[in-house]
């Protein structure tokens, strides 16, 4: 059962409290219209999914209220970092994995704020 | 088949031997080099592929690579519940394939696996669920799938100990019931898969990881494992619950699957109370009792991805919210262990048993919540595939490319809790 | 029953000493035999002061079998306990229970008792039969059979019996958050807590006895020169005097969960009776979020391995030194002890000390010294060295131990057997750290061939061990361990005053230890799988020769073994059987116990009850029960009730004894004919407001919201990005940035948080916000011809036709109250939404009433209003559409407007190949050929009746009602090309063989051009 | 109407019906009479529904909004706009901290229309004010055992070191959501419960439950 740190309350809240809605950093195709059936379903259906560090949404429902992306372990659980919609969080240098398969180097990464859509970038 | 018969008369004749004279089940060999084909993991879809790959298309140059021990990953980990009662006609049919293989499977590969058609009931709890209900049980029965409605009272019929009384907080209004579905010990499917495959010859490898696949201009040629290095095979298949993404990774292209923690739980042993499997989407859990005596109780999936092998306990706890609400009598017995596998869900939960955009490169997964209930099945069809190289008649709807034009087969309205 | 009788039937209980309270004896029933115990006692330890051999049957052979342990690793005194049927509890732990007057219990298996058990009889001639897994290998033949045999199985297998009535008692949770959270109070728990709290931290320490101290209970070692228990006390009492410190007795840690998440069952008042007093919960359960744990779990003793080491008196070495230390009662007259180590020679000690007879301490080892060996020899205990006790002998009771010489690695018998006489053998194999907790969350025991156990592995968890859970060995080391980790935990917990606690003096401090030598399986003359079965896992019967018959059938991993024979899967959860069973399987490979794979424990460390799971979320708080705001008026009319979600909506109201059909019969003409009211309060309502409103609807529905002016109303379809219907209703255009949108009930969590993920990660600049206000306004429908004639008696707002048409919406005071008053209508008739804040509604709903008794105003439910949107041909999202419709398929194209210049949400995905199929199943209306007979909803399609099962279905029926007004049944339903399909004959097989034939037509049954509603 | 925002404000009381009795909690009593606490006589934990207030969502998600709106505040009700998981009282008039863009605004339900009036009055811009009194029940938890039922219902950590006076907090409380405020800690602690008024049933039974075995004395319900 994760305890998970809220960006915006600042505090960390027990998971019932909040619900995951799937991997992070997927923003909508600027022209849908423009795409193929498949690079639309490359988008909306086709994921990742690793075993390891994985970016996902949360939503604090019970809470603010408010979206935020969690950089977790899929193995290990570890949440490595949470920060708010819109931002990046930069990992600084190589990863570097332990026994128990977690990831010593994001403790270090911060959280840039520039969105996710970088103009242009359509897909 | 060469291997030694299994029946009651062997038991005793070895009775009076100390029982020293068993033979091994499967042998544990070196991998060759080459192999026709190669089928990455060996849970139980695996060794069914294999098996039949040998039985119906005389493939035996065959060889199963497990990562850990075959039957450890979902295979070891699920409720056993088997039915077919599925609402799309693609997947009716699937799955009706399979419990008619399931009526038959002990004696096939006279290897016991307690394949017992006790029923299965999905309660209805709301005029909506009623609804539903009459749905999937009027399309079963035109798909030749055994289905019946049941009111309150049928369902207190065959389930004295549930609470059918109006008093509930969401009353039991009726159920859709299968007879001939029921469950099926889940380590007896692996190994009497394992022990038939080998008996034709196949290779069972065990404790080898697939770490990659090798691919020469657009094709797969082999697959890495740090044990054995590289072993190579004119066409690989993939059947590998809660790493399917992990292997595509390998071989250059994404899946459109999620893997999610599936958490289940036993009681302690005790005395027959429960003769039947009892399922709820709306309360959301699912009870039946196994051979040994344990409550088998199942929950829904972990919101997020999961590969720990292990969900959140919130969970755990709804489910038992859920069990207290139809049996109130069991709140005094004891749970004794709780586990989980890794299911991989698509977005309309139904498997994709396909080519893949590499060639040779077949992938059998996006199983859910719904693996176990189709193993023979899925064995079946996919031997068919690696076999003949293009799809049967029962696998093409579930292919790869589906996701791309629309042509889902969206089991999740009635998927729900799809066990 | 006097003392002197008391003394007579506890014959095993000391005259002195234990920690029971002689002044309080309890009288209990053992199988209907009534025995003594006191205040204090175990059930365990009263049945072997009374001394009771035999305590059940195991599970597979049927063999008599007696208690074993002391604590929660008790494979075999698992009892009923309980005197009624709703109050009877299954297979609880005798070790784990205690006595209090009047307790009744019996073995869970044994028929017709466990003295004589018929299943008895089979083990000993099935025996040699029922191998592990020998249940694969045979009941195939004949094949319909299986159902047969597995009856006969079912009945044997199970131990308790469930209640058969509901539980009397009350359960609950109570979350904790702690700094510091220590798991077992024994010595190094105790110093662990003590550390932590004196640096300020707030500290939770549970342990699952009955008192804390853990091994101390029974020790006779003395801490800063008093008995341990007084330091012990002493600690408690600081403890207790902390404000900052929690202490839970009875409360067994049993799950260890990620992020340092803990759930703590406490069995309350299990030590009161079978049920909770009045005003009590039986169980609670404490989830625990800790900033730091430190694991002061322990170590289980490993009994070893011989033929026969399951008849009653074969017990583990420390078990005996806990009963007559901690309870006054010897078990036995004549004790043997077989050790490879040290730690065995205690029980022979406390044992001769109680004026009992030693008979003699087996020791493997060739030649051992040490202190133990020492003070044997003080008191004259004859010590055989260098043997084994190969074999037990005895039925009911042990009466015979066969020693004999063995080799140095004691893995073959070197010289002939003498018997000892005796009537207890109490073994011991070292110690198994309780690594369970430190597993939970996937880290892996590690071996310690030093400590010959496997020991806590690496963690991602802010976790710290301690004691003889890391394999220390004296009390002085497990007492400092303690210190250390509690201090390292408060630190990290960001409690950095050091606590100052230095370890207490300890009075074996200066023990001499001789090595102990690695065994598990004792040799024996004949091979396993010829000599008396040699038990690995006493409640599952699993032989060293089933374990060695296993691996040579090809299951060569520790888990196969494990699943093939059942090893551990009992209610001990193999605490005693697990480490002996890998050692059988190593040896039988050739391999050592770490390369045959370690096994990873899953929760819970013990048993916990089903009720303490779910806590108090049961019967009626089983989930929330929401009512409106005018749910009084409903109850006090009359209404049946439907579950709508977690909402309880009226379904119909019937008069006297009208059916349900008559009810709503009569609620849909009076509609019709005159007016009617529905409680419309659980659509989901958001109030939208900002500059960007406009857009944001532009974007999430598929039609146009560019050009609605203030004043009027939309209907509105959403869809999902693969293009399927998701969500429909109206908003009102309150004024250029201000709506009010509506949902379904069932839709409206779903569409809030819809409109939110997509603000706040895809939109983020658009100036828009969204507030909830569904439960802020109740809303109610009125419907039918005489709607404005009622309306205009309760407001003196202009609500003619001319100034306030269809799809407007007005701000009017209706029975004295401000209301907004939308003109839309679900019925097809003249109708008006009026909305009051939810605390004015029962005022205005009762002045409603009182002015509609001229129009005999019918108060409508949800099953009324399903069929009369169905005779207009209304859809209802989630019982018409499954999720896979788009809207084309809904015949709802008007409502899509793909000239906007964003591309809506769904725009892209309904225009994927297989959404533009012309062959889709589309919605249409379906009229029975013959007009009485109603098609069931969920009815499948085919265009031949006469086709052989498998049919071709072409869709299916989603709404199907009588409508009164219409005297003729009227459905509709989703038909492969249904649209092209107009009169067309479509059949619809039934499960009673019957086959009902209807004709496909529009979906609008009554007044297609909506003259009704244009009044 | 305010032309400016385009807005639509609307007063929503009603002079003629009185509000404040009209009680929210429809069947009140659990099967178990939690008066009848058996265990000990005298009740350590106090349950009361509050009569029916003036509650205001205020929406804010700029600086300068927030700053306009703060200043409104202070002069139309002499509160500041509350920080970070705080709230400030003064009088009648509450003001709670929800989200980062959002506070919750308590006031007597007969001056909810005059005070958005007035704070629509000094606010442009990407304000939303939306009046939400009907939607909430206000219930009040107090006495000694107060912090333990509270402990038995939500996972948040309600202990004084991280929930004192003047704390409010969005979290999970049994099933159902609910905001928290500390009015007051210690031997004579007490809570404002703020709950969707569609789970007010639910909540007030399971407070029933949860306090049984402390002894309680409810009002209202």
């Amino acid at each position: 059962m994760f305890l998970i740190h809220c960006p915006y309350c600042e505090e960390h809240r027990e998971e019932e409290e909040f619900h995951a809605a799937g991997q992070a950093h997927m923003p909508r195709p600027l022209d849908p219209d423009s795409l193929s059936d498949e690079q639309w379903a490359n988008w909306l259906y086709y994921r990742k999914n690793p075993r390891g560090e994985h970016r996902e949404l949360w939503v604090h429902a019970a809470g603010c209220g408010k979206y935020f992306n969690v950089l977790r372990n899929t193995q290990t659980y570890e949440i490595y970092a949470t920060y708010k919609s819109g931002e990046m969080l930069e990992m600084s240098g190589p990863t570097t994995v332990t026994a128990t398969g977690s990831v010593l180097n994001f403790s270090k990464a911060h959280a840039s704020s520039q969105t996710d859509r970088k103009p242009g970038k359509s897909s | 088949m060469n291997m030694g018969r299994f029946s009651g008369f062997g038991l005793v004749k070895q009775a009076f031997r100390h029982q020293e004279h068993w033979q091994r089940m499967w042998r544990n060999p070196k991998p060759k080099k080459h192999y026709d084909i190669i089928i990455v993991g060996g849970g139980g879809h695996g060794l069914a592929t294999a098996f039949y790959l040998a039985k119906m298309h005389d493939k035996i140059n065959v060889a199963v690579i497990e990562k850990g021990w075959i039957g450890g990953g979902n295979t070891g980990r699920n409720t056993t519940i088997v039915r077919s009662n599925y609402l799309w006609d693609e997947a009716a049919h699937l799955y009706e394939h399979a419990m008619k293989l399931w009526e038959g499977l002990s004696q096939e590969l006279n290897y016991n696996v307690m394949f017992s058609q006790r029923g299965v009931m999905n309660l209805g709890h709301t005029l909506q669920d009623m609804r539903d209900i009459n749905r999937r049980v009027n399309a079963n029965r035109l798909n030749g799938i055994d289905g019946e409605v049941l009111d309150a009272q049928g369902c207190a019929e065959i389930v004295p100990i549930m609470d059918c009384s109006g008093s509930t907080r969401y009353p039991v209004l009726g159920a859709s019931w299968q007879p001939r579905a029921g469950v099926a010990r889940h380590d007896a499917v692996a190994w009497g898969y394992a022990r038939g495959a080998d008996s034709y010859g196949v290779d069972i490898i065990q404790q080898t990881e697939v770490t990659d696949i090798i691919i020469e201009d657009g094709a797969a040629v082999g697959v890495q494992t740090p044990q054995h290095g590289v072993i190579k095979a004119d066409r690989i298949g993939c059947v590998t619950a809660g790493n399917s993404s992990v292997l595509a990774g390998y071989a250059g292209f994404e899946l459109p699957l999620e893997s999610h923690p599936l958490q289940a739980y036993v009681s302690e042993p005790i005395k027959p109370i429960l003769d039947t499997v009892v399922m709820s989407n709306a309360v959301h859990g699912y009870m039946s009792q196994s051979d040994k005596g344990d409550l088998v109780i199942g929950a829904g999936i972990d919101g997020y991805v999961g590969y720990g092998q292990r969900g959140s306990f919130p969970v755990i706890e709804h489910t038992m919210h859920a069990i207290l609400e139809l049996f109130p009598q069991v709140s005094r017995v004891h749970m004794n262990r709780q586990w989980g596998g890794i299911v991989d869900t698509t977005p309309d939960a139904c498997p994709i048993i396909s080519k893949t955009p590499v060639e040779n490169l077949f992938f059998n997964c996006g199983w859910g919540t719904g693996g176990f209930k189709a193993t023979p099945g899925s064995g079946h069809v996919f031997a068919d595939l690696l076999a003949n190289g293009e799809p049967n008649k029962l696998a093409k709807p579930f292919n790869y490319w589906r996701f791309h034009d629309g042509s889902l087969i969206d089991e999740h309205g009635a998927a729900g809790v799809a066990h | 029953m006097t003392q002197a009788q008391l003394k007579i039937q506890q014959r095993n209980r000391l005259t002195t000493g234990g920690r029971i309270n002689r002044e309080k004896p309890l009288m209990f029933t053992f199988a209907g035999r009534r025995l003594m115990g006191y205040e204090g006692d175990t059930v365990a330890s009263a049945l072997l002061a009374n001394g009771v051999d035999i305590v059940g049957r195991s599970f597979k052979y049927g063999r008599p079998r007696g208690i074993m342990t002391a604590g929660v690793e008790e494979p075999n005194a698992v009892l009923q306990i309980g005197g009624t049927k709703g109050t009877t509890i299954p297979n609880v732990k005798a070790t784990e229970q205690m006595l209090y007057n009047k307790l009744a219990c019996r073995p869970v298996n044994g028929w017709p008792s466990a003295e004589f058990d018929l299943m008895g009889v089979f083990g000993r001639i099935g025996g040699e039969l029922m191998t592990p897994g020998f249940y694969y290998k045979t009941f195939m033949w004949p094949k319909s059979q299986w159902e047969t045999y597995e009856k006969f199985i079912r009945k044997a297998a199970g131990l308790g019996n469930s209640p058969e009535v509901p539980d009397v008692d009350l359960y609950d949770h109570m979350n904790r958050h702690a700094d510091v959270l220590v798991v077992g109070a024994g010595p190094a728990g105790l110093t662990a807590a003590l550390s932590a709290a004196r640096s300020g931290s707030r500290v939770l320490i549970a342990d699952e006895q009955h008192e804390f101290g853990g091994s101390l209970l029974f020790s006779n070692e003395t801490i800063d020169g008093k008995p341990a228990m007084q330091w012990v006390m002493g600690v408690v009492e600081e403890l207790r005097a902390n404000p900052r410190v929690t202490m839970l007795d009875h409360a067994t840690v049993n799950g260890y969960h990620d992020h340092n998440f803990l759930t703590i069952s406490e069995r309350c008042t299990d030590y009161l009776g079978d049920h909770a007093p009045r005003g009590k919960v039986r169980h609670r359960m404490h989830k625990v979020r800790a900033g730091s744990v430190v694991l002061a779990t322990g170590a289980h003793e490993r009994p070893l391995v011989f033929a026969n080491n399951d008849i009653p008196g074969c017990m583990v070495a420390s078990s005996v030194s806990h009963y007559i230390n901690r309870f006054a009662v010897v078990p036995g007259e004549r004790l043997v002890v077989m050790t490879c180590n040290d730690g065995g020679y205690q029980c022979a000690l406390d044992w001769h000390d109680a004026g009992r007879t030693v008979v003699a301490i087996v020791d493997s080892r060739k030649a051992p010294d040490g202190t133990s060996v020492e003070q044997a020899a003080e008191r004259g205990i004859k010590v055989i060295t260098g043997s084994a006790v190969i074999e037990a002998q005895g039925k009911k009771r042990v009466h015979a131990a066969l020693v004999t010489p063995v080799n140095a690695a004691a893995s073959f018998v070197t010289g002939d057997c003498q018997y000892l006489y005796c009537d207890t053998i109490a073994s011991s194999g070292g110690w198994s750290p309780a690594v369970h907790l430190s597993c939970h969350t996937g880290s892996r025991p590690v071996w310690s061939q030093e400590v010959l156990g496997f020991v806590p592995g690496l963690t991602t968890e802010q976790r710290w061990t301690a004691g003889v859970l890391t394999g220390k060995v004296s009390l002085s080391d497990v007492l400092s361990d303690g210190i250390t980790a509690g201090t390292d935990a408060a630190n990290a917990a960001g409690f950095t005053g050091a606590s100052g606690y230095v370890a207490p003096s300890v009075s074996t401090d200066n023990q001499v230890v001789c090595d102990a030598q690695e065994m598990y399986l004792l040799p024996h003359t004949k091979p396993s799988s010829r000599a008396p079965k040699q038990f690995v896992d006493m409640q599952n019967d699993v032989t060293a020769a089933g374990i060695e018959m296993s691996t040579r059938e090809g299951f060569e991993s520790i888990e196969h073994v494990k699943r093939y024979t059942a090893l551990g899967f009992g209610t001990d959860q193999g605490k005693t059987g697990n480490i002996n069973g890998m050692a059988i399987v190593a040896k039988a490979l050739g391999k050592t116990i770490e390369q045959t794979g370690t096994t990873v424990f899953r929760p819970n460390y013990t048993p916990v009850s089903f009720g303490v799971v779910a806590g108090a979320h049961t019967r009626e708080l089983f989930d929330p029960q929401r009512f409106t705001a005018m749910h009084e008026w409903h109850l006090k009319a009359g209404a049946e009730f439907e579950s709508v979600g977690q909402w309880m909506r009226p379904w119909y109201y019937p008069q006297g004894e009208e059916t349900m059909q008559e009810a709503i019969a009569r609620e849909q003409l009076a509609v019709r004919a005159s007016v009617g009211f529905l409680d419309a309060s659980t659509l989901g309502k958001i109030d939208i407001q900002g500059k960007d409103a406009r857009e944001f609807l532009g974007r999430v529905y598929t039609n146009a919201w560019a050009k609605l002016k203030p004043g009027f109303c939309r209907y509105g379809l959403m869809c999902g990005e693969d293009g399927m219907v998701m969500d429909d209703g109206v908003t009102a255009c309150l004024a250029e940035n201000h709506f009010h949108m509506t949902t379904t009930s069932g839709g409206a969590a779903r569409v809030m948080s819809w409109l939110e993920i997509y603000h706040q990660t895809e939109w983020p600049e658009m100036e828009v916000f969204f507030n909830s206000v569904t439960d802020h306004w109740a809303t109610i429908a009125i419907a039918g011809p005489n709607a404005r004639k009622l309306l205009e008696k309760l407001t003196d707002a202009d609500v003619s036709a001319e100034n306030f048409k269809f799809m407007q919406w007005i701000d009017a005071t209706v029975a004295g109250v401000p209301a907004r008053v939308f003109r839309i209508s679900f019925t097809g008739d003249l109708s008006f939404e009026v909305n009051v804040a939810s605390h004015y509604a029962l005022a205005v709903l009762e002045a409603l009433v009182e002015a509609g008794k001229e129009f005999n105003l019918t108060p409508y439910g949800t099953e009324t209003m399903h069929v009369l949107r169905a005779e207009k041909g209304f859809i209802i999202v989630g019982q018409d559409t499954d999720g896979s419709m788009t809207p084309h398929d809904i015949n709802h194209g008007w409502a899509v407007v793909d000239s906007k210049p964003f591309s809506y949400l769904g725009k892209r995905g309904m225009n994927r190949a297989d959404c533009l199929r012309s062959d889709r199943k589309q919605l249409v209306g379906l009229m029975t050929t013959n007009p009485q007979v109603t098609l069931p909803e969920g009815a499948q399609a085919v265009r031949n009746p006469n086709e052989a099962i498998p049919m071709t279905m072409v869709g299916h029926v989603t709404s199907s009602y009588h409508s009164a007004f219409l005297g003729r049944t009227i459905a509709m339903g989703v038909i492969k090309d249904g649209l092209n399909r107009m009169g067309e004959k479509v059949y619809f097989p039934l499960r009673d063989g019957t086959t009902v034939e209807a004709v496909i037509c529009s979906t609008v049954f009554l007044d297609p051009d909506g003259a009704r509603q244009k009044v | 109407m305010s032309e400016s925002d385009n807005i639509v404000v609307m007063d929503q009381f009603s002079k003629n019906i009185d509000a404040s009795t009209a009680s929210v909690v429809h069947t009140g009593q659990l099967n178990v009479d939690a008066s009848d606490n058996g265990a000990n006589s005298k009740a350590h934990v106090r349950l009361a529904e509050q009569p029916v207030a003036g509650l205001l969502m205020l929406r804010a998600s700029s600086e300068e909004q927030m700053a306009a709106l703060g200043a409104a505040l202070q002069t139309h009700c002499g509160v500041a706009l509350a920080s970070r998981l705080a709230s400030n009282t003064s009088g009648d008039y509450c003001v709670r901290w929800m989200s980062p863009d959002a506070w919750l605004l308590s006031c007597p339900l007969s001056d909810a229309f005059s005070i958005e009036q007035k704070l629509r009055g000094v606010v442009s811009g990407h304000v939303a004010i939306v009046q939400i009194s009907g939607g909430y029940s206000v219930f009040e938890l107090s006495g000694a055992k107060a912090l333990e039922v509270l402990q038995k219902s939500s996972g948040y950590d309600t202990h004084p070191d991280n929930f004192p006076v003047g704390k409010v907090v969005n979290t999970t409380f049994a099933k159902a959501q609910i905001t928290i405020r500390a009015v007051q800690t210690g031997d004579e602690a007490s809570y404002e419960l703020i709950v969707r008024r569609s789970f007010s049933d639910y909540i007030w039974i399971w407070l029933q439950r949860a306090s049984y075995e402390y002894g309680l004395d409810s009002v209202g319900g």
